[in-house]
This record gives structure tokens, sequence and C-alpha cells, in this order.
């Protein structure tokens, strides 16, 4: 009779575990704790509302954002909320319409710096010797080169101006503390016990780097890429304010150099200075908020309280 | 003591590590401060030869245009700092080397008779005044507003200063500064709208200048902490939370320590320390970032100068600047990793170990 | 009178849906006496031993009991208020002694601050008794001035016991105290403690996993179990004989050299999970003298015999034999 | 007793000293040691003294310095350590570092059975199924897709010994495979791994400790490592009634064993402790903390000598030893 018991008791629980046992996948499993983290639930939505923007700004926009028969350098008003610029363009529309080219600009920029990063990390981190020596020298040197003059000087002479030029050489310096953070970590996560069983179990060095190293550090990765895409962000958004990026598309930086010139605030029309260094703000502080959560997610130390 | 006795203590071997660990630090630091210097320097020398088109002829005709008189040296330098000669890459770079160390970078074109040494040594000093200023004002305060956040953590001082840091870390430098100048500056009118100083005055020592330059100084100071101050408050929180973790933190609870110590000599101590590894990084934004900052106020350092070579493609001043503004970054990080050795016992060698 | 007194203690862990880590954990110590606690990882006994400390970490927080310390309330007191008591009246050593050090201080700065904030004493008696400390775990005297990334595991672990009787304390608390060292190293740490115990006057909570250890420094034992005291005995008799079925399974899984390997058992099945833990007594699935009863009614810690034990079946027994009992 | 299956000799293992004036480490030795046929060799030591070092070397996972080990088929193993890695497979100290948490129970098994024995995968899914049941972690479909964060330890540990198996090794190598159990679960382990001896093509076992009492329940004989050197070296019940070595006595001493209360138990000299970095001795390495050192143990390291028909040992004083075991007899008359 006791024996009874207790099988009801174990086969009970065998059904409860069974239902629990599908894998659930990583991304579900981040996404899960990103959004049970108040700050990084927050990002996320405004991020979401940022991509929304980038696909359907230009249809959300009340007018052409290239139509130039307003009256010029007006006030906000019920017809053109934000007022209109010195062209007689809509203010509004130029920040809807412009918000694709600075996220695309933001988000490639992240995209190649992060790729940079994990290319080096990974292979500094697992490799000994003279290739890591070499690579973390490399890095070290980037980290302290400050970016910004030499973007400058690099797009002051190209001949083209553009946000193609921008994303590449924004990206093409954008890496090293990527790579940094995400060597230490590799390097870490080589000598734990799963990689050397790994290596026991006859699996290839290119299998053990992204089946058993690579999605440990998936969160760095992620929050390396949020990072780099914010400092993409602000950075080609300072050269196009500079007048160093191509003036005639449509961007938050662009819309901030026309209206520097313009001396829009001293003429009066502050919210065609203010709609687009919110924008730029909001934008980069999705990203900085949804970092939370990943910061949490490689550091548990980080995660709150309340559960 | 007895040598047999520490050596059963494994403390011989363990000083003569630390004494090489130490030494091989510093070597480190003294190598990539070398490469660093000589990548920048050398990229330098790079750009302006492989772009497309020869910007050093392209100089040589303006300054025709102009109608000034280029005297020899002059030519030499923009020659060798440009590449305008036929000569082979490698005699051109020891010719533009020997102009480097020399400080020889040529003449202005937009400031014509100036040379670019002139105007970076008239600029430098307000730049390294303005950056240098408010890096170690906001620092400390994020720093030590990190501090705070963490150890009131999930408090509504922590929800809100951390908040309001992700903010205005998010926004770009010289934006601030746009607002700045038009709700304090024009509407205000608090604060001189531009400039590093009154109009029409002549830089002296005295007083009246000082606070004058002061007064001219506060508004782009502030809009440079203002944007950098979320990074280290941020940075710093995270640190101190992982380190308010720590055993020896909760031992300190144990012992009955102040709060204020514990907070201070037990967490902020051991969580500044990846904060100071991330200085590099860190400077160069700010860095960066008060070169936009110039150029919203006028302000007459390095950036504002930089902007006004890019608008006048003057090519020789715009080369002379990055490489200074290069060489600053990359001294202060030097100096800074050389500090850590004195904060971080781990690398530090030990005091009076003579023995 | 005892010098510690817990009466239904409980620490859970989280706000909304509470995990109960500690349920209910009532036992005394006196003075100068040792007592040891034992359990399986995650059966709360370092929560128990932290929050006895007032150190419990959030999410961790006291829902409910007392703590009375030489006659104080320490549940009662606001951390301002415990502050001068701590350390004066109880010191703990924790787990790893790898990291209960600042690794920014030297050793002195680490034994001087703590002086300086509980006592008037001068430079010299800051400094004599520093190193009358170092003495009693024979240490050299020359550490005091080194950072703990130069000493090895077993020379911190010396030195956070050393740091341990700094102020004279009446409690003691050591939390695995040598779980991280080699077998030689504990052997020595546990003869020092042992040694200290004729010289000191103090009483010490000792909590281990390791049985083996616990029975030989200790006057009593008490054994944990999911957040719950299952039993409470003298060391000696623990050795004849352990009342609670998780006790018994617990002495056959220490092996004992010499022993022959056929008396080397383990128990079935895992401790339960404390989110969702079973009706009635908590070991009852792992139990090989399981009744109905025990999956329905969750047993009382009993005295019997000067002991004390939470289970049905032992108890009835124990009853209905009389003073022999004889289990297993 | 069989034929050796895999033979060590004059294991050496050097690493480069982190200060530069000090030279080298040496933290293995010129062991040498044969694994027969059919037996458990214990591997004892404390940290420092080599035996985790032997074991990654063995399996390949670091390169000796001199030396050889050969297999029974003269195959050596150092020189090439891919091809043979088969052959030996090893359990790990910390069931929690040595599964990786994003991966399931059964990927983690299924990459040692398609390296090794080319199948497909529906042929290795069955298989590791019935590693999974053989190492009592049934139902075998239950535990499949469980990842390690939703096993206990005992359980993870069962699945670290079934993905030693999958590989069908001739030897298995189990270092500290039950340090960081819970006593409970310990007496369970160390029973599946000598249940797993002659199953699955296992002939031998290495069984790497700093617990004693554990060795002489899993092994037959039992080396004693100390500063990279063997200093004793015969069968575990010879070695644990017997202890000839000073300083095997001085582990054997340092077991908890609560029935010889304080005031029975005769305390462990304070001679300092073992530690990395020690200047090197030109004598017995043991020597700084042995009770029974004298001058020559200072000058002259003792050879590993035959002491008894059951045993070896490297002590100058190794008669004097057998004699002072006032511990150790009291323990016997106890158990």
């Amino acid at each position: 009779m006791h024996n009874a018991l207790i099988e009801s008791h174990d086969s009970q629980e065998a059904a409860r575990e069974q239902q629990s046992s599908r894998p659930t996948s990583v991304a579900r499993t981040y996404f899960r704790i990103l959004w049970s983290n108040r700050k990084s639930r927050a990002g996320l939505i405004m991020f979401g509302a940022f991509i929304f923007l980038c696909i359907f700004g230009r249809a959300l926009a009340p007018y052409s954002p290239t139509y130039s028969g307003f009256a010029t350098m007006a006030g906000p008003s019920w017809q053109h909320w934000l007022g209109t610029n010195q062209d007689g363009q809509d203010v509004l529309s130029q920040l809807l319409a412009g918000t694709r080219v600075s996220v695309l600009v933001s988000l490639s920029t992240g995209f190649i710096a992060t790729f940079i990063a994990v290319l080096i990390g990974l292979l500094a981190g697992y490799s000994s010797g003279f290739t890591d020596d070499a690579l973390s020298f490399l890095t070290n040197v980037f980290l302290v080169l400050p970016a910004l003059p030499l973007l400058i000087v690099l797009a002051s002479y190209a001949p083209g101006k553009g946000s193609v030029l921008i994303v590449l050489i924004v990206g093409l310096t954008g890496w090293p503390w990527g790579a940094r953070v995400l060597r230490a970590q590799v390097q870490s996560l080589r000598t734990r016990d799963y990689v050397v069983a790994a290596k026991l179990a006859g699996d290839s060095t290119l299998r053990i780097l992204f089946r058993e190293i690579f999605p440990n550090m998936l969160s760095l990765v992620m929050a390396g890429f949020l990072g780099a895409a914010q400092y993409g962000l602000i950075t080609s958004v300072g050269l196009e304010f500079l007048g160093l990026g191509n003036p005639n598309q449509i961007s938050w930086g662009s819309m901030l150099y026309w209206a520097q010139n313009a001396s829009a605030l001293l003429q009066g029309q502050w919210a065609w200075i203010l709609a687009p260094g919110l924008f730029i703000a909001l934008f980069g502080m999705s990203m900085v908020l949804i970092n939370f959560g990943f910061d949490q997610i490689s550091n548990p130390r980080l995660g709150g309280t309340e559960e | 003591m007895n040598h047999g006795r520490r050596a059963l203590f494994g403390v011989t071997s363990g000083e003569s590590e630390r004494d090489g660990s130490c030494m091989k630090y510093f070597l480190k630091r003294v190598l990539l401060l070398i490469a660093t210097l000589w990548v920048a320097i050398t990229l330098n020398f790079l750009i302006p030869r492989m772009m497309p088109g020869n910007p050093g002829q392209a100089v040589i005709a303006k300054f025709a245009g102009e109608g000034h008189p280029l005297t020899p040296s002059a030519l030499k330098a923009i020659d060798a700092m440009l590449g305008l000669s036929h000569a082979s890459l490698p005699v051109q770079y020891w010719q533009y080397l020997g102009e480097v160390v020399h400080l020889n970078f040529g003449v202005s074109y937009s400031y014509f008779p100036y040379t670019v040494t002139e105007l970076i040594a008239k600029a430098l000093p307000w730049t390294l005044g303005l950056v240098g200023v408010s890096t170690v004002i906001s620092f400390f305060v994020g720093t030590g507003l990190g501090v705070l956040v963490a150890w009131r953590r999930n408090q509504a001082t922590d929800g809100i200063l951390t908040s309001i840091a992700a903010f205005t870390g998010a926004f770009p430098y010289f934006w601030f500064a746009l607002a700045a100048v038009y709700v304090l500056g024009f509407l205000l009118n608090w604060f001189p709208l531009s400039g590093g100083y009154e109009v029409g005055a002549i830089p002296h020592l005295s007083w009246g200048f000082i606070l004058d330059v002061i007064h001219h100084a506060i508004l782009p100071a502030v809009t440079v902490v203002v944007s950098s101050i979320g990074g280290w408050l941020i940075g710093m929180r995270n640190n101190m939370i992982n380190t308010l973790g720590e055993d020896y933190v909760l031992l300190a609870r144990a012992k009955g320590l102040s709060n204020r110590w514990i907070a201070t000599m037990y967490a902020a101590r051991n969580a500044i320390l990846p904060n100071i590894t991330g200085f590099g990084m860190a400077l160069g934004f700010v860095v960066a970032g008060s070169l936009l900052t110039e150029v919203v106020f006028g302000y007459p350092g390095m950036g504002n100068l930089l902007y006004n070579a890019v608008i006048n493609e003057d090519y020789p001043l715009m080369q002379g600047i990055f490489l200074v503004i290069v060489f600053c970054v990359i001294m202060a990080n030097f100096l800074v990793d050389l500090l850590y050795v004195f904060i971080d016992p781990r690398v530090r060698e030990r005091r009076g170990s003579g023995a | 009178m005892s010098l510690l007194s817990v009466e239904g203690l409980k620490v859970t862990y989280g706000l909304r849906n509470p995990v109960y880590a500690v349920r209910g954990v009532s036992f005394e110590i006196f003075e100068e006496e040792f007592v040891g606690l034992v359990g399986e990882s995650g059966c709360g006994k370092s929560t128990l031993g932290f929050a006895i400390a007032r150190l419990e970490r959030p999410p961790a927080r006291i829902a409910g009991g007392r703590v009375v310390l030489d006659g104080r309330d320490w549940t009662a007191m606001s951390e301002r208020e415990l502050r001068p008591h701590r350390w004066k009246d109880v010191s703990v050593v924790l787990q790893s002694g790898m990291n209960a050090l600042n690794p920014v201080m030297t050793i002195e700065a680490q034994f001087r601050d703590v002086m300086v904030q509980h006592t008037d004493w001068s430079e010299p008696a800051i400094r004599q008794r520093a190193l009358e400390v170092l003495d009693m775990v024979h240490i050299d005297r020359d550490i005091l001035f080194r950072y703990p990334h130069e000493l090895s595991g077993g020379m911190k672990q010396r030195v956070v016991i050393a740091m341990a009787f700094l102020l004279h304390p009446k409690l003691i608390i050591l939390d695995e105290p040598t779980t991280a060292l080699d077998m030689v190293v504990q052997r020595e740490i546990m003869d020092n403690l042992m040694e200290l115990r004729g010289r000191e006057k103090f009483s010490l909570l000792f909590i281990s996993h390791d049985l083996g250890l616990v029975l030989e420094i200790s006057d009593r034992v008490l054994i944990m179990y999911a957040g719950q005291i299952v039993e409470e005995n003298r060391a000696e008799n623990l050795l004849e004989y352990g009342l609670h079925p998780y006790t018994q399974a617990l002495m056959r899984s220490l092996p004992v050299p010499g022993s022959d390997a056929r008396e080397f058992h383990g128990l079935r099945g895992s401790p339960p999970n404390l989110r969702q833990m079973p009706k009635g007594c908590a070991f009852a699935p792992r139990c090989d003298l399981v009744t109905a009863e025990c999956h329905e009614v969750e047993p009382d810690l009993e005295d019997i015999n000067g002991a004390k034990v939470r289970c049905h079946v032992v108890g009835k027994e124990v009853r209905v034999r009389g003073s022999e009992p004889s289990i297993g | 007793m069989g034929r050796s299956l895999l033979s060590v000799e004059n294991l050496t293992k050097r690493y480069p000293s982190r200060s530069s004036s000090e030279g080298e480490v040496v933290a293995v030795d010129r062991v040498s040691f044969e694994l027969h046929r059919g037996e458990v060799v214990a591997l004892i030591g404390e940290s420092g003294s080599g035996k985790s070092t032997i074991a990654k070397i063995l399996t390949g996972v670091e390169q000796l310095t001199s030396g050889r080990v050969l297999w029974e088929d003269g195959a050596v193993a150092s020189k090439a350590p891919r091809l043979l890695r088969q052959r030996i497979q090893m359990v790990f100290q910390d069931p929690f570092s040595s599964l990786n948490p994003v991966n399931t129970v059964g990927y983690t098994l299924m990459r040692p059975v398609m390296n090794y024995q080319r199948c497909n995968g529906a042929e290795a899914e069955r298989r590791v199924k019935e590693l999974l049941d053989q190492v009592q972690l049934s139902p075998a479909s239950l535990y499949f897709n469980k990842r390690p964060f939703e096993l206990s330890g005992g359980q993870r540990q069962r699945v670290v010994i079934a993905r030693a198996l999958a590989a069908k090794p001739q030897v298995i190598v189990a270092d500290e495979p039950v340090s960081m159990l819970d006593v409970s679960v310990r007496a369970e382990i160390l029973r599946l791994l000598r249940s797993v001896m002659g199953q699955q093509g296992v002939q031998a076992m290495l069984y790497i400790t700093h617990d004693l009492a554990t060795a002489e329940i899993l092994a037959d004989r039992v080396l004693v490592l100390y500063k990279g050197r063997i200093v004793e070296h015969g069968t575990a019940k010879s070695i644990l009634r017997r202890p000839m070595h000073p300083y095997t006595r001085l582990l054997l001493e340092s077991i908890p064993n609560p029935r010889a209360r304080r005031g029975n138990r005769v305390p462990v000299s304070l001679r300092g402790e073992n530690r990395e970095g020690e200047l090197r001795l030109t004598g017995c390495l043991f020597a700084p903390r042995c009770p029974l050192a004298h001058d020559r143990c200072w000058r002259e390291v003792p050879p590993l000598e035959a002491r008894s028909d059951e045993g070896y040992v490297a002590c100058f004083n190794a008669s004097q030893s057998l004699v002072q075991t006032g511990a150790v007899t009291a323990r016997d008359s106890g158990a």
C-alpha cells in the first residue's frame, strides 16, 4: 500500500516534468527575461516603436517630406505640429521619414562592428600565443584611438559623402570594445569542463566555437550590438551635423545640420531642433534600457530583487 | 627574516613573481603607448596619400588662387604632410616622420600666414581646460552617484537617477549644447552665447579676464558633464551591485562597520577598478563630444579649429589637429593605466619588500 | 540560561511567491557549547546561519520567529541598533575564506577597522590583539601587512578565523569553513579549533554538509532537511544510533576508512523542491520506513529521551519499545 | 590481474613559471605506473600534487614534457591524441561546469556517439537512450530533452558518466567525480562507476581523488602523489591499513573520523601546507613537513622501492613510519 502511494506520487511528478521538458529556445528565454525586467521592457517597447517608424514612417507622414510649398520657418501649429523649416517643408514629415535612414545607419553600423568584434573576440580568445597577442594588441590600439577625429579626417577627404560611407567607417572603427569583452568571455568559457568534454567527444573546433561557446555569450553579443548601434547613431549624427554626411538625404542628423545652419533656435523655430534630438535620445535610450536586461542575463547578480 | 622559513610559506617566489608582473605590466603599457602613437602617425601619413585626387596639389592650388606666397620651407612641410612629390613612399614616410618629430605641420591655408603648430598651440589649452575639468567633474560625480544608487538599489533614488542617466546619456553632446545656448543663453540671457571670452578682449592674466573665461566656460562644461555623467553612473552602478554581492561585503556587515565605510572601502574601492580600465574608450567619447560642443559654442579650442579646417578644406591644419588630439587621448590613457597600479594592489609592487 | 535561542525562525525568499527556505526552526546554544548543523546543499542551513546573525541578503528575509542572543532579540532590532553588538556578540566565518577578505586592503587594515569601530583601544593595543589572534591560528606575524591575494587558500581561511576571535565573541558561526580546502589543511584547521576551545570562552555553531567532521567537533548536532530540523541529538548518541531515518541514511553514507564497502550506502531520490513541498513529511518520498500517515500528516519535532526527532515512525516505535531504540 | 592495458613511463610535465626568476614549475615528475585490464587504480593527492595534470595528459587535453604513455598495442598516446581520444574518456569533478547549460542532455550525449560510432541520427538517439537507462536516468525519453539546470547534481553526474561511456572507451579517467556532490548521493555514483567496469568495452579506470576513504571503496590499487612524485604505491587495502609513507599517514589521519573523537586522536603536526612555487628542494619534497625528516632526506631523493609484497614507498624512514602508526591502529580496532 505504501509502495502504491509512492508510485502514484512518482508518476505524477514524472507527468509534470514531462510537460516542462520541452526544450525552450534560447531566444524565447531571453525574451522572457528581458520582458520581466521593467527597464528593458520599456526599452523593447520603445525600440519596437522605432522599428515600426523605420518601416512605416514615410507612409505615416502627413505630407511629403520634400514638398517645400509651405510658409517658411513657421512655429508649431495644427497644420504643422512641429512647424516648418527654412525651405517651407513640414518638420514632422521629415522627422518621420528620416527615421528610416537614421535607424538603418545605427543598426547596420552596430551589425558591422559586432560582426568584427565577434570574429576577433572568438579568434583571439580561443587561440593562444601569437595570434591572441597580435589580435589583442590590435584591439587595444583601436580602443584607445579616438574615433571621431579620425572619422572627421576620413570623411572630409572622401569624395562622395553619404550614409554608406558613414556606416562603413563608423562600423569599421566601432568594434574594439566588443572584441575585448568577448575575448575575455571566450577565454573564461574555453577552460570550462564542458568545452574540454566536447573536445574529448570528438567535436571539431568550429563546432565547439559555435555550439558550445557562442551560445553562452549570446547575451554579451547582443549587448555589444546594442552598444555599438547606439555608438553608431550618436557618431553618425555628429558627422552629419558637421556637414560630413549627405545633407540632401533626410535623416535626423541632416535635419539638425540644416536647422543649425538656418539658426533655427535664434529664429524661434525650436521644434525643428528639439524633435530630432529627442528622437535620437529616445532611440538611443531604448537600446540602453534593453541592455539593462542583457546585463542581467550575463550577470544574474544585476537582476532585480522583485522575484 | 629566516630565508628557509619564508620559502616554507611560499613567500620568496611569490614576491619575485609580483615584481615580475608589475614590471611586465609597465613594459606592456609603454609598448602599447608607442604602438598606438605609431599607428596614429602612420594613419595620418597614409590617409591623404590613399585618397583619390591629390590633397597636396589642391592645397597648393588654393594658396596660389588666394595669392599667398609660399616659402620653400612651408612648401616642404606641405609636401611631407600630404604627399606632393613623386618620391617613393618610404622616402616620403621618412620625411614625414622628420617633420612630425619637429612638430612642423606646415602652414594653415584658412588662417594664413599662421603655421599649424602656432594655431594648435593657441587652441589646445582651451580644449584641455574644458575637457579636463568637465571629465574630472563628470567622472567623480557620476561615479559617486553610481555608488549611491547601487547602495539604494531598487529604491526610488535608483529608479529615477538610473533612468535619467540612460536618457541623458543617449543625447548627442552637441544637442545639449544647442538646447543650453537657446534656453540659458538666448532666452534667459544668463550666459554668453559663444566664444571663450568677451569679444575684443585680449587674453591676459587678470582676475577680470579669468572670471570672464569661467563665465564663458560654464555652459560648454555643463553640457559635456550632463551628457557624459550617465555613462559613469551606469557603469559604476553595475560594478557596485556586483561587489555588493561579494562575501567580503557581507563580512564587513557582520563586522558591524558603518555603512559609509562599507560602501567606500569595501564596495566602491573594488567596484571602481573595472571603471578605470574602461576609461580609455570613455575618454575618446568625451573628447569627441566636446569637439562638437565647441563647434556649437564657437569655443576657441581644437574642436572649433577642426571644424573650420574641415569646411575650408584646410588639409594641413586638419592633419595636425588630428595628430595632436590622438596624442593627448593616448597620453591620458597611459597615465590612467599607470594610476591603476596605485589603486589595485594585485598589480602593485609591495612597498618595502626589500629583504 | 542559553546564550542563543532560536524560536520558530522562518526565512523566505521573494515577496510575491515566497519560498520558505527555513520553515520554523527552534533550538538553543548554551555557553561554551559547540553545536553542529548538518544537511545537504539547499536544505537551508546556510540561510539559517545567516539569518541568525541577521545577515540575510535580499531577497531572503525573516518571515517569522525570534533570535534571542545573550538576552537581546536580534530580530526586533534595527540595523543601527544591531551594529554595536555585531562581531562582539557573534562573529562569522564564511564558506570560502577566499572571497571573504577585501582584496584591496591589507590584513592589518581589515583587522583594524573592526577594532576601531567597536573599541576604544589604543594603537599598540590594537596591534597587540591583531598579533595575538594570528598567533592563535599559527600564522606568521608578518602576514599582517600582506594583501589577501598573496596568501594561499588555507592561510586566508585561518586569517578569517583569526579575525572572528578579535573581539572575544560569545558565539562564532562557521559556515562550511573548510569545504574548499585540502584534507590536510582542513585537519589542521579543525585541530586548531579544538585547541582554541581549551583556551578561549566561546560557543560555536558549525555548519557543514560533512557529518563526520561535525560529529568530531560538536557536543550537540542538529540535522536539517528541507528547511526544518529533523533531529537534534548529542554527538556521542548519534555515533551509536541516529533516530531519524534521514540521519541514519547520512550515517550510512559516511565512508569510514578500514570499514567494508558494503556498509557504504546512499539515499535514493533528491530533496524536495521547496516551491512544491509534498504534503506530510518532507522526507517521506525518500524514506524506507514510510507509512501512509507520513504522506498525509507533517510530524512534529518530539522529545525522545533527551533528543528530538521529527518522525511518526521512529517516535511511535520508541514509545512502544521503551528506552532502547534500535532502528535500521 | 591481466596484462597492462596502458603504461605510463616517466611522465613529466613542466610549466614555464609566471615569474621569470623561478624558471619552471614541475607539476609531474617522472611518474610511472600501469593500468591493467579489469582494475581501478586510484591516484591520490592534494591540490598541486599533479593528479589532475596527469588526467589532462592522459586524455590529450595537455601535452607532456617528457616520458611517454603507451597503449597495449604499442600506440603512443601522446603522439596522436586525436586518434586515441576515443579510447580514454573523462568524468569531470564539477557536474555544474562539465555540462553546457544551453545544450540538452540528448545533444550532449549524441555528439560522442555520432563522432565515434559514425551512425545516423536515429541510431544514435536509440543508443543514447540505452545509455541513459544504463546510468539509471529513466525514463530515458524524459531526460533526453532536459537541460542541465533541470537536473540535480547527482543526475548531472550520471549524464557525465553516460557521455564518457558513449564514446565506448577502454579507459575511464574519473577526476574527483563525487567531491562536489552531496554525501547522500556519493555512494550511488561510486557504485555506478564500479558497475560500469567491464561494460561497453570499459576495461580499466583511473580514479583521481584526495579522499582515501572513497578510494578504498572503488579502487584495487592506490598511488599516492606528493608534489608531482609518487611517494607510495600499493593495494588499496594495504595502503589504508598499513600506510608506510609519512605523507600517506598524514592524509589518512586527516579524514574526518567521528569515531576517533577528540582526545583519541593524535593532532596532525602543523608544518605548513602544500603550495605551488616553493623553492625546489634537492632531497625529499616532503621533508619540510615531515616529523621524521633527517639530514639525508634533505639531500637525497628517496627512490620508490618495494617494501613488502604489496607496496612500494619512496621514503628513507618507511619502516620507522610503520611502527609509529598509533592513530591508524586505533582506527582499525574501532571499525
